[in-house]
């Protein structure tokens, strides 16, 4: 009963491809966003330093005080401590190799690195402070912030992207719906005077107009993970924003999500237009 | 099976119809007369529940049409053959499923339709043209056509809006013995039309009542034809 | 001669708006990664270090030389020779405070700042070799290249989806003027039936449409422009990213292009739609 | 002014008019019949330039259809009147509006247009509906508002599809002394009918020709009427 082909219908199918599309785009853009700011968070925060200046005779006793407090902290998944000649690999680039290390008063250093939970650095500056005088608690916070929080932003921008484009493809099927329906006012007036039921001539539009958002968006959805896919691979380096853009394992999911979006909008959209353009007629 | 009781129709400014009792039984034959403007596809569009009546009351099947919900309104409509007098169609579908669009929208569809279809389109001498769309006929066939989907479901009652305003003598006479042979079976025949020779030919035929809107107001017009 | 409302009408007015939302987000966003990528390059580029680290009665000779080196170098802006405090100061972290830096054989840095158009450092490292073999110029290009790279690659995507964003609102824009003259094909017939010339007939609906695409687009634009002003600031830090969503002084021209463009695509779309179906019409 | 010589017309499967010959000339006044489906509307669509004919000729105001661009079409259509079979109107003007259309398309509109406008309307009786919309005037009253559009620009050549089918016969007589009266100012008119009841009224006033087609052809209709 309904025309299959035209314009109208031409739109409703290109406008929820197109949206789905960028859908697509945005919600990889975010969940890479997303997990650049938990890489950046974890791995910074998971690395920290205790370093321990006290008088020569006194820093193997704070090293083990330290120690201890640093093994009994949750959220700390390993502790070692450095020798020497890593000391002297790190210094290098400061004082030159010439230096005799072996001779000077060096502070101790303790690398730690945090598990996923991650530990409470106030927490733990003050058990030290406690237990260990000469330790000093450095977590690299005055690096870590500003990324974590550019990263952060930038899965808020493609959350609100997500968002703006789901409103604007709900919005556009809507209008797409409509104005298929108000080309179609014939029909539908035909079918009421032939005594079809309003039921009836919702359900036939309804279906077709569902249908067309769903295959548009599962079109749309296809193309956009095919481009993210497509996306040249940058190499997983400390940038990593770019190496991240695409989906991961259960990520491929969530695109799916797109189609039954605009299904459900069309649906509904579809089944109000036509039932509030039936009910200017008798 | 339609009943008017002191019905009064308006547009908004002033009345166009007022007063008018009528009652379309079965077997019943009538024709609607009246100048151009008087308001005869008004008073055809309160009998199929198109426009609801300013005052007094339409009954449908027994039943007044302001109680009837938008469904009960379908159903009755399903027992009421229409010819529009601008023929509606869907312009998407052959002229053969738009005669038999009834049947499937009532959801009456049967193995001897493709039959009765045949037979209704030869009648009205559209044989040869059933997989044509609507904007392809000519205006004549495209009358002959929806008085066809208007008989198809074998409706109690017939309104017809001018349904031979764009045909030929002969193929007019044709359509009134078709009309007369469904009202001798029992159906309720309404013919709107200016057709005087029309009204004439039937009388010979059928026993039909000529209804004149005058003034406002339905007269029974009966001798002066 | 063309209806004034009409769903078409508002699908036509509301395409071009949520598309110019759309491209002004993404310009916003592509401008601020081209900002940011900028900023890591220049900045970064910009400071290195040249330690030079030899026998302590040859130091000062090697500075010299590695300062006439530099200071001849085109694209450095300025050399400054670090004193004893300062680079005590940077070796804190890693020694302690205890540590009697002067009686210290420690290498001297020298601190070297970039301008805009840089220097070529393979060629100024050949340069210190050859002048003060003790000179290692240090220019954190391990540090700097992969924030760099994904900077650029933030504004790659951000180009690209204002490509894609603008393929989508010219497809748009085409396809809503498609259907609404498909709506109105009747208008056309009627106005050619009583003896309209073409270009009168076109002249109408291009008017009518470029119009309505044009403030469409306006209003999108302008709402746009509105949103990426109400951004949360915030902090011009190093993360950098998120303060830099936004338009910076000319940048508030370039959202303005895309009413511009939305009108001309909507031109020529209905025009060829126009001109085409009246050729269908004798 | 429009001639036809030796005209064929098919719509794809075989030929519907063949071997047609007419002349429109100044003060002419034709009427064509036929049966419903013969190709009334289809000889006047190639009078007026819809259709373009699959042999032979038509010239309209000196020049072949065939060497005619689309602009030169449309301001030959400018000269013909044209009343259409299916009102064809543009439903979201007002009638007086869509009167008027031709003059506005025309680039023609002056200022004794309004009086011109308001007398015309008087004489199709539209006078008091002169601010509706298409879709708000009853069967007839569209058909008039067509004439009326048809004639606003006084053109050379005045075409009407049925222009009487859906009218009462006062007001046919009415609109047939207007097209009588603008024949007798010179005006070429051809109106195709159903009608026989209008075409012996015509015969009355104006020396009319009478054209039938019939079998493909086009055949004078003489002293049968
Ligand atoms: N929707 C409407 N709104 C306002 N006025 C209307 C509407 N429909 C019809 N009218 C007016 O009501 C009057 C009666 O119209 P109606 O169509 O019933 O006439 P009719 O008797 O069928 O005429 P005809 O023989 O010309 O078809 C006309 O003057 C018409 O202009
Ligand atoms: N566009 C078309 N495509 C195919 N066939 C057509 C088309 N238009 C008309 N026809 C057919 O051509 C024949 C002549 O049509 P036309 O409209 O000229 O008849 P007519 O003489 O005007 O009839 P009426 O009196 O019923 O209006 C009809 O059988 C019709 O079905
Ligand atoms: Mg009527
Ligand atoms: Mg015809």
């Amino acid at each position: 009963m309904v025309p299959p082909t035209g314009f109208t219908a031409q739109l409703t199918v290109f406008s929820a491809a197109a949206m789905a599309f960028l859908a697509v785009f945005a919600l990889a853009l975010s969940l890479a966003a997303g997990r650049l700011a938990d890489r950046w968070t974890s791995e910074l925060a998971r690395s920290a330093t205790v370093r321990i200046s006290a008088p020569q005779g006194q820093i193997e006793a704070q090293t083990r005080a330290a120690l201890g407090v640093l093994q009994t902290t949750p959220g700390i998944a390993s502790v070692r401590v450095l020798d020497k000649d890593e000391q002297q690999a790190l210094l290098t680039p400061w004082i030159g190799q010439g230096l005799p290390l072996d001779v000077l008063p060096l502070p101790q250093l303790i690398e730690v690195v945090g598990d996923e939970t991650g530990y409470d650095s106030e927490g733990l500056r003050q058990r030290l402070a406690a237990e260990a005088p000469g330790a000093r608690l450095d977590d690299h916070a005055r690096w870590r912030e500003p990324l974590v929080r550019a990263a952060g932003r930038l899965r808020d921008l493609g959350l609100l992207s997500i968002l703006l484009i789901t409103l604007t493809t709900a919005a556009m099927i809507v209008l797409a719906a409509h104005a298929a329906l108000a080309a179609n006012a014939q029909v539908i007036r035909v079918l009421r005077l032939i005594g079809a039921q309003d039921s009836f001539i919702v359900h036939a539009f309804v279906r077709r107009f569902t249908a067309r958002a769903v295959a548009g968006a599962t079109l749309g959805t296809g193309l956009g993970m095919l481009a993210v896919l497509l996306l040249p691979d940058a190499p997983e380096t400390a940038g990593g924003l770019a190496a991240g853009i695409g989906f991961r394992g259960w990520g491929w999911l969530w695109p799916l999500a797109v189609p039954l979006l605009a299904g459900f909008v069309a649906f509904w959209a579809t089944r109000l237009a036509a039932l509030r353009s039936l009910k200017e007629l008798s | 099976m339609i009943g008017l009781e002191n019905v009064s129709y308006g547009y908004g400014d002033g009345e166009l119809l007022s007063g008018i009792t009528l009652d379309l039984s079965p077997g019943s034959f009538h024709f609607l007369t009246g100048p151009s403007g008087s308001g005869k596809t008004t008073f055809l569009k309160l009998c199929y529940m198109e426009l609801v009546p300013t005052a007094g009351h339409v009954r449908a099947f027994g039943r007044d049409v302001r109680e009837m919900d938008r469904d009960d309104i379908a159903r009755a409509r399903r027992r009421i053959g229409i010819v529009h007098q601008d023929c509606q169609f869907l312009d998407h579908l052959s002229i053969a499923e738009n005669i038999a669009l009834p049947l499937a929208v009532g959801g009456r569809a049967g193995p001897d339709d493709a039959e009765n279809l045949d037979a209704l389109l030869g009648w009205v001498g559209l044989g040869n043209r059933a997989g044509a769309l609507p904007p392809e006929l000519s205006g004549g066939e495209r009358q002959r056509a929806a008085l066809a989907r208007a008989v198809i479901m074998s409706p109690d009652v017939i309104l017809a809006d001018e349904p031979t305003g764009n045909v030929d003598w002969e193929m007019s006479k044709r359509l009134l013995s078709l009309l007369a042979e469904l009202n001798r079976m029992g159906k309720a025949i309404l013919v709107a039309t200016h057709d005087l020779n029309l009204i004439r030919a039937a009388k010979t035929k059928v026993n039909a009542r000529v209804l004149r809107i005058s003034d406002r107001r339905l007269q029974l017009a009966g001798a002066d034809l």
